[in-house]
């Protein structure tokens, strides 16, 4: 029954299910009865919708920056193909990503306690414990939210006017060539935050899994967001 | 040869590495490019002159095909004929665009004719109109043809029906279309020199 | 030392250099506008020759028509009426088109390998089939020269007829100018008539006369005289380069940047890995209250 | 062309007036260029707009529309007031010595011997005084009054800088600097050619505007020299060879012409033609007209033109007057014209004042056009708008189209300005049915032939007898033609020299116009065409070697007269035979004949002026140039400023008289006449002309040309544009008292406001090429504006000067 109590907790409409369905304690599943339900299913499609386009982006982009790279072009049809379609994808990810964000602004507004989480931040990357994070999420990950926002919002403008055949000769040769630079630097930036996202995902074990399957262990809930993980259990609407 | 599991797959991965690599594009890059196809390289070449102003540039103009009996010759490009000793092988924009005069939507391909009071071209046959139009100027020149003036002098002359002739038309043209109304009395007879 | 060669020099966003061991000839068409008489001859013989038939337009009020470059009038005649100081009342007639830069930004900006080529001669070609249509080029170029098909959206420029180049003749456009103020040959002859026109100018008063050879794109394939010597007049740059944005962006300093700092990312959280190794609350033992 | 076009690399100072060479003939100016690089030449431009001509210029004078020759009669006050004139040329080659009849005289805008009433001059008195032995009196020291050069003098020393300024809106200095530039040709080793086109000659004032240089090349002894000369550009690809083959009103193949009614037989005629030399030892070339005449009679009707029938002089017709284009425009609009056939000529907008060619054509009974492209003629009947206001139901006229190959589909020749005769050869076939303009008159006329030797009719004898010497009787070939207008032996012509010998075996080409007999032994269809194809055919040469370095390429094609270059080139030598300028050298006389790179243009062993008294024009009778025209022209022996028929100005400045405020000897028509407008209500001075990217009413159906030059425009000043409020690309109303166009506006400091008689007077410019047919956009035909009177001598419409206004109708 603590599954069904950890359910009633999480703020998913969309994972609820008409009452008249078989309970779904009889279906087999390595997600343990006491396991807390970190993302619903709607954040986990967009997350990786998002992620998806993202991929094709980065794919592309890269074919399109480093004659190295050029080869991954021919993973989309032709390389002309590519070129189209990168544009429209970026647009894609733009409305999946701020569909997204919309909802966590607030979980992602800076609070005192996150300066202490930041001076530690090393530390914790070296072994030691990480400090106590109060909200659902960390200081490191509320950093790469609104940097996230930052470098979509950049790429998605600089991407728009470099857009050919459509914005592009409208906008003045300065703003085209400012625009690619722009582009260029914001998506190496966004490349390395993109990096570190993944890779934090991958270290701190249970992550992956949390936006895979949407759940985390009561441990790692506790152990890495006990305040989110105390209100969790208190039934608050988390914040 | 004996080859280990191990090693058979490892050798098979690689084979399927390179060749999908190749697809890929990791192929060497290719040196030469493609350069667009010289257009006139088995064209048939005609000596012509430039039929606007009287600069009258000489031209060379190409034609697909060689002149053989099924190979409808068709001019396909026009330039300066460079022996010539007055444009030595330029041409002004009219000259150097002449494909597009020979090769216009609006050359007319067959005889039309237009009734009175019609507001269409009806097509016709050369026959046709070449007959309607001897007979048209034969009986005008039959009713107003002047043999002799008011003084009694003979004049031999037909005035009522008239020509302009081309500026751009041949000496040959122009002679024998002299020769032709000269010979009818025309006296109504004129060329752009005039204008 | 044929100077039809189109053996490539340079290739756009390819890593390796072609092979260039023989030494080519580099030839230059020369633009002297003191004997240009705006007749667009060159106009027409370019569209004749390459099969490229614009919009009929519609004038604007000046004789320039087209009126801008695009993508099936790859020269253009600009007029600008000017009333000079010392020279009274000027017609200065400027053909429009692709000056084959000896540095090209638009090769320089070219995402697409092999879209973008310069022969050995010189000529800098765009080549339809290898070009994506991203308009990379068009921000690369200082002088504003590539257009985009309406139809097919790839770029396209002057060629230079490298395909009449190819097969030793001149240039189309070379071929028809009535006045000679176009001519074609090797780059050092080119400059050789440019200077010698200098002088019969400054003769005839046209003291700042100048040959236009923009050194900060290596020297163009196409070189103008102009009589009254400074560019902007003829509404050309006075310092054409590459603008340094794209250069920062498609430098090779900056792509192998670009590249490090993700080689740099990966190896970082590898090494993180291999020292820290993955953080996992469950794998803690059990605390109270559990 | 005296001269020819790569001939202009020869000169010293080149100056275009009345042309615009740069636009209309591109490749030909490529030799003004080559004059520049290599000659250090000057070029000057003359013309109402700063033309792609101008920019390109040394020096550049705006003037008005129609004021040529108060500027060249400037000039020529300039050249004679300060002394700069080649005196030996104009003492030995022109008639400056020559004395006028005493009672010639000039006064208040009028020459002796005008008849107000019938607009014409009797031309009695413009001739010389003769002695008793029949030849002119000649004062060699120049010093009579009654000489030329006295005159001339007198004459156009009313021709001050201030009074050319007034006049033209020249400013002064400007025109001071091109008569220097112009007086620096006078040396004997510099030369300067004149380069002109319509610009001239569609005035009412043409012949006279062309003579005023000719003239001045006189003055300086430019003619006849490498790098000099008067030379006509020409407007149209054979404008030349159809003029030279003579299918012209008045005239007949080799400048023959028709008989008048006074010609009652044909004694009479060829006794009018054979001119006498006017000086002793003098040759006068036209005294071989019986021979010419005769000949074209023979290639026209062989076996039927004999002897006994006057060489078939019957079966000529005679002219009561000239039917020139205008005067059959009239004719038609008077419903006196049944029947027109157009070949390759878009009349319509051909002609002066489209709404009378309109009228007149939906007079027609029938209209024939012949013609590769759709013309605005063969469709005149179309209801095209505003563009074309017809009624189709109310037009009777049976329009017939008959459609043509174009020159790329047919063998033939073409005779460019310079004079020389290429033949071009057949490239593709004809498009649909389409048949070439041989086939087309090959049919027809042999149709009409059969209808008359079947029928009977009126005088079917010059038809029916029409030599037709083709193998297919219904195709003639090019080279048959061409052949027969070379001409023949009928009989084996004996050397005159050595009666023994023969020149020219019976049925063979004929090598020169030489070997012409009056006594029907040879035929040829146009005598200065002869040698054009011998044994072989001359005018398919195409040897490109130039061994004197003038340009001469005396083995390319072929060049009338006789393969001559340079017309009048005897005159390139001093009267001792030696040339002016060795640097020039194009014939020299070397004690026993005249030898050189050209063909020389005298009689080949005759000795030179000092020692035979044979002068080099031998063309005229008096053997020298014409600073006095004579009795030639019908409007004066000296060219005048008169002012044009429809002018800013209401009255001439240099004349108090009111006839003689334009010019008094022009023929206008009564409905002509009352269509011109004044200039309270249409104050700007206009002119029409061509663009350098379309060819007269062709190109706009040629796709490239219709994009370089897409939509119709008109050229106003910036200061006519701010008054009126008008800017770049909007469209504007332009009015004459004829009609009315729309089109778009280009403003530009290309044309400057004048000051003229104390006025300012702004210039229209209005281009020509667009109509209501065609892959440019549509337009108005610029003839709608144009008035319908013509050159006293040739009758070449006014399309040069006329006025307008403009007034602006805002974006559009």
């Amino acid at each position: 029954m603590a599954n069904e109590t950890q359910r009633s907790v999480t703020s998913t409409p969309v994972g609820a299910r008409p009452p008249e369905r078989a309970p779904r304690h009889e279906f087999a599943t390595t997600r343990p009865p006491d396991a807390v339900q970190r993302y619903s299913t709607g954040e986990r499609l967009t997350h990786w919708a998002v992620a998806l386009a993202y991929t094709v982006l980065f794919l592309s982009g890269l074919a399109l920056f480093h004659p190295f790279f050029y080869w991954i072009s021919f993973l989309f049809g032709t390389p002309t193909f590519m070129r189209i379609l990168h544009p429209f994808i970026g647009v894609a990810l733009g409305i999946l990503f701020f569909a997204y964000a919309a909802r966590l602004w607030r979980e992602n507004l800076f609070s005192a306690a996150d300066r202490l989480w930041l001076r530690r931040m090393f530390a914790y990357m070296n072994g030691r414990e990480e400090a106590r994070v109060e909200g659902k999420y960390n200081a490191g990950q509320k950093a790469m939210y609104w940097s996230m926002i930052i470098m979509v919002v950049g790429l998605l403008v600089t991407g728009i006017f470099i857009w050919r055949p459509y914005i592009a000769p409208a906008v003045p040769l300065l703003g085209r060539r400012i625009a690619a630079v722009i582009h260029v630097i914001f998506a190496f930036i966004m490349f390395v935050g993109i990096g570190i996202h993944i890779y934090a995902a991958v270290w701190t074990r249970g992550s992956m899994r949390a936006m895979t399957q949407g759940w985390v262990s009561r441990r790692w809930a506790r152990y890495h967001h006990p305040g989110w993980y105390d209100r969790v259990a208190r039934k608050e609407t988390v914040r | 040869m004996n080859l280990s599991r191990r090693q058979f797959l490892k050798l098979t991965t690689s084979g399927i590495g390179a060749t999908s690599l190749g697809a890929l594009g990791f192929a060497p890059d290719r040196v030469l490019a493609d350069v667009r196809n010289f257009k006139l390289a088995s064209t048939t070449q005609t000596r012509n002159t430039c039929p606007y102003c009287s600069v009258s540039c000489g031209v060379i103009m190409y034609g697909l095909g060689d002149r053989s009996k099924n190979a409808h010759l068709k001019l396909v490009h026009i330039e300066g004929d460079p022996d010539h000793p007055v444009n030595r092988g330029t041409l002004c924009p009219k000259g150097a665009s002449l494909i597009d005069f020979v090769n216009s939507p609006h050359r007319l391909k067959f005889p039309e004719y237009r009734a009175p009071g019609a507001s269409e071209w009806q097509r016709v046959t050369w026959e046709w109109a070449l007959d309607r139009i001897a007979r048209l100027m034969k009986d005008d020149r039959d009713k107003n043809f002047v043999a002799k003036n008011a003084a009694g002098v003979t004049v031999n002359r037909w005035t009522t029906v008239g020509l302009l002739a081309a500026s751009a038309s041949s000496n040959e043209t122009g002679y024998l279309t002299h020769k032709i109304f000269r010979s009818m009395g025309m006296t109504a007879m004129d060329n752009q020199a005039r204008v | 030392m044929a100077l039809e060669s189109l053996d490539i020099r340079r290739r756009s966003a390819s890593q390796t250099r072609a092979p260039d061991v023989r030494k080519h000839t580099e030839v230059a068409k020369l633009i002297d506008i003191s004997r240009c008489i705006g007749c667009k001859a060159c106009q027409a013989a370019c569209m004749e020759w390459n099969d490229l038939r614009d919009e009929v337009g519609l004038t604007n009020g000046t004789y320039n028509n087209p009126i801008e470059l695009t993508d099936r009038s790859w020269t253009v005649m600009r007029f600008y009426e000017e009333e000079l100081a010392d020279k009274g009342l000027q017609w200065l007639i400027v053909k429009d088109g692709c000056l084959h830069c000896a540095d090209p930004g638009c090769l320089k900006a070219c995402p697409a390998p092999g879209a973008i080529v310069q022969y050995s001669n010189g000529i800098v070609d765009f080549q339809q089939d290898n070009c994506i249509g991203c308009g990379y080029c068009q921000t690369g170029c200082p002088f504003n020269i590539p257009r985009y098909g309406v139809t097919d959206g790839k770029a396209y420029k002057c060629t230079l007829c490298s395909d009449r180049v190819g097969v030793g003749l001149e240039p189309a456009c070379i071929k028809t100018c009535p006045t000679q103020a176009l001519s074609f040959g090797t780059k050092e002859d080119m400059i050789d008539i440019a200077n010698a026109r200098l002088v019969d100018l400054k003769e005839r008063g046209f003291d700042k006369a100048a040959v236009y050879d923009p050194s900060g794109v290596g020297g163009t394939h196409v070189v103008y005289v102009m009589p009254h010597g400074d560019p902007a007049l003829y509404r050309m740059p006075r310092e054409a380069s590459i603008s340094p944005l794209v250069g920062l962006w498609r430098s090779g300093f900056a792509r192998t940047l670009g590249v490090l700092t993700m080689v740099s990312v990966v190896v970082a959280g590898f090494f993180h890995w291999m020292k820290v190794g993955p953080v996992d609350p469950d794998a803690l033992p059990p605390r109270e209250g559990e | 062309m005296t001269n020819h076009w790569a001939d202009i690399k020869n000169a010293n100072v080149i100056v275009v007036m009345g042309g615009n060479p740069a636009e209309a003939h591109p490749c030909g100016f490529k030799w003004v260029t080559e004059a520049k690089a290599h000659n250090k030449a000057r070029l000057i431009v003359i013309d109402p707009r700063f033309t792609r001509t101008a920019a390109v210029a040394d020096q550049f004078v705006q003037i008005r529309p129609g004021t040529d020759i108060a500027f060249l009669g400037g000039v020529m006050n300039y050249l004679l007031s300060n002394d700069a004139i080649q005196h030996e040329y104009v003492k030995s080659y022109t008639n400056a010595a020559f004395i006028v009849r005493a009672d010639f005289h000039f006064d208040d805008g009028l020459f002796s011997g005008y008849d107000e009433a019938g607009r014409k001059y009797d031309k009695s008195t413009w001739v010389y005084e003769l002695g008793p032995d029949g030849y002119a009196k000649v004062d060699p020291t120049l010093q009579d009054p009654r000489c030329v050069y006295q005159l001339l003098k007198k004459h156009y020393s009313r021709y001050t800088p201030e009074v050319v300024s007034s006049i033209t809106g020249a400013r002064k200095e400007e025109f001071l600097e091109v008569c220097k530039t112009i007086a620096s040709t006078a040396p004997a080793d510099r030369t300067m050619t004149s380069l002109y086109a319509l610009g001239w000659t569609q005035h009412t004032v043409g012949t006279q505007n062309i003579r005023a240089m000719a003239m001045i090349q006189l003055l300086l002894g430019n003619v006849g020299m490498a790098g000099g000369g008067v030379n006509a550009l020409r407007g149209h690809s054979n404008i030349q060879g159809l003029t030279d083959v003579g299918v012209l009103s008045d005239l007949l193949p080799g400048y023959l012409t028709v008989p008048k009614e006074a010609d009652k037989d044909v004694d009479t005629y060829l006794a009018a033609r054979t001119l006498k030399p006017l000086r002793p030892g003098q040759m006068s070339y036209w005294q071989n007209y019986p021979k010419f005449f005769v000949s074209l009679q023979k290639a026209w009707w062989g076996g039927a033109a004999t002897k006994d029938n006057q060489w078939a002089y019957e079966y000529l017709p005679k002219l009561d007057k000239v039917y020139d284009i205008l005067t059959v425009f009239e004719l038609m609009h008077q419903g006196k014209v049944n029947g027109y056939i157009c070949q390759g000529f878009n009349i319509l907008a051909s002609a002066p004042h489209k709404a009378k060619n309109l009228e007149a054509l939906s007079k027609l009974k029938f209209l024939v056009v012949i013609d590769p492209l759709v013309t605005e003629t063969s469709t005149f009947w179309r209801n095209a708008g505003e563009l074309n206001p017809v009624d189709p139901a109310k037009i009777e006229t049976e329009v017939f189209r008959l459609p043509s190959g174009c020159f790329a589909e047919e063998d033939g020749s073409l005779t460019n300005s310079g004079r020389w005769l290429q033949w071009h050869y057949k490239g593709a076939e004809p498009p649909g049915d389409a048949k070439t303009d041989l086939e087309i008159l090959g049919e027809l006329f042999h149709r009409i032939r059969t209808l008359y030797a079947k029928e009977g009719g009126a005088f079917p004898d010059p038809m029916v007898k029409l030599a037709w010497p083709y193998a297919v009787a219904s195709r003639p070939s090019a080279e048959e033609l061409a052949r027969e207008y070379n001409g023949w032996a009928l009989a084996d012509l004996p050397d005159p020299k050595d009666k023994t010998k023969i020149v020219v075996k019976r049925g063979d080409q004929l090598t020169t116009f030489g070997q012409l007999t009056d006594d029907g032994s040879t035929a040829a269809g146009c005598w200065i065409y002869t040698g054009s194809y011998t044994d072989k055919n001359n005018m398919a040469r195409r040897e490109t070697a130039d061994p004197s370095g003038l340009g001469l390429t005396p083995s390319w094609a072929w060049s009338w007269p006789a393969n001559r270059r340079v017309l009048y080139n005897g005159a390139s030598c001093d009267p001792t035979g030696k040339p002016w300028d060795p640097r020039r050298a194009l014939v020299k006389w070397n004690g026993e004949k005249w030898v050189g790179p050209d063909v020389p243009d005298f009689k080949v062993d005759q000795p030179p002026a000092s020692e035979s008294g044979m002068a080099p024009f031998i063309m005229n009778p008096e053997g020298v140039g014409r600073l006095f025209g004579a009795d030639k022209l019908t409007d004066g022996p000296f060219p005048e400023h008169y002012e044009p028929f429809e002018s800013p100005l209401a009255k001439n400045p240099l004349h108090e008289r009111a006839v003689a405020s334009t010019n008094p000897a022009a023929r206008i028509f009564a409905g002509d006449k009352a269509a011109l407008g004044t200039s309270e209500k249409f104050p700007y001075a206009a002119t029409t002309y061509r663009l350098t990217e379309h060819f007269h009413f062709w190109t706009k159906h040629a796709r490239i040309p219709a994009i370089l030059q897409p939509e119709q425009f008109v050229e106003i000043g910036e200061a006519l544009a701010k008054e009126k409020g008008i800017r770049d690309g909007e469209r504007i109303r332009v009015r004459s008292n004829r009609g009315e166009i729309v089109a778009k506006a280009v403003v530009t400091k290309r044309i400057r406001p004048l000051t003229v008689a104390g006025r300012t007077i702004h210039t229209v410019g209005i281009p020509i090429h667009w109509g209501f047919e065609g892959l440019t956009k549509p337009g108005y035909l610029a003839n709608t504006l144009t008035p319908a009177v013509g050159d006293a001598n040739v009758q070449t419409p006014e399309f040069k000067a006329f006025t307008v206004n403009v007034e602006k109708l805002g974006v559009a």
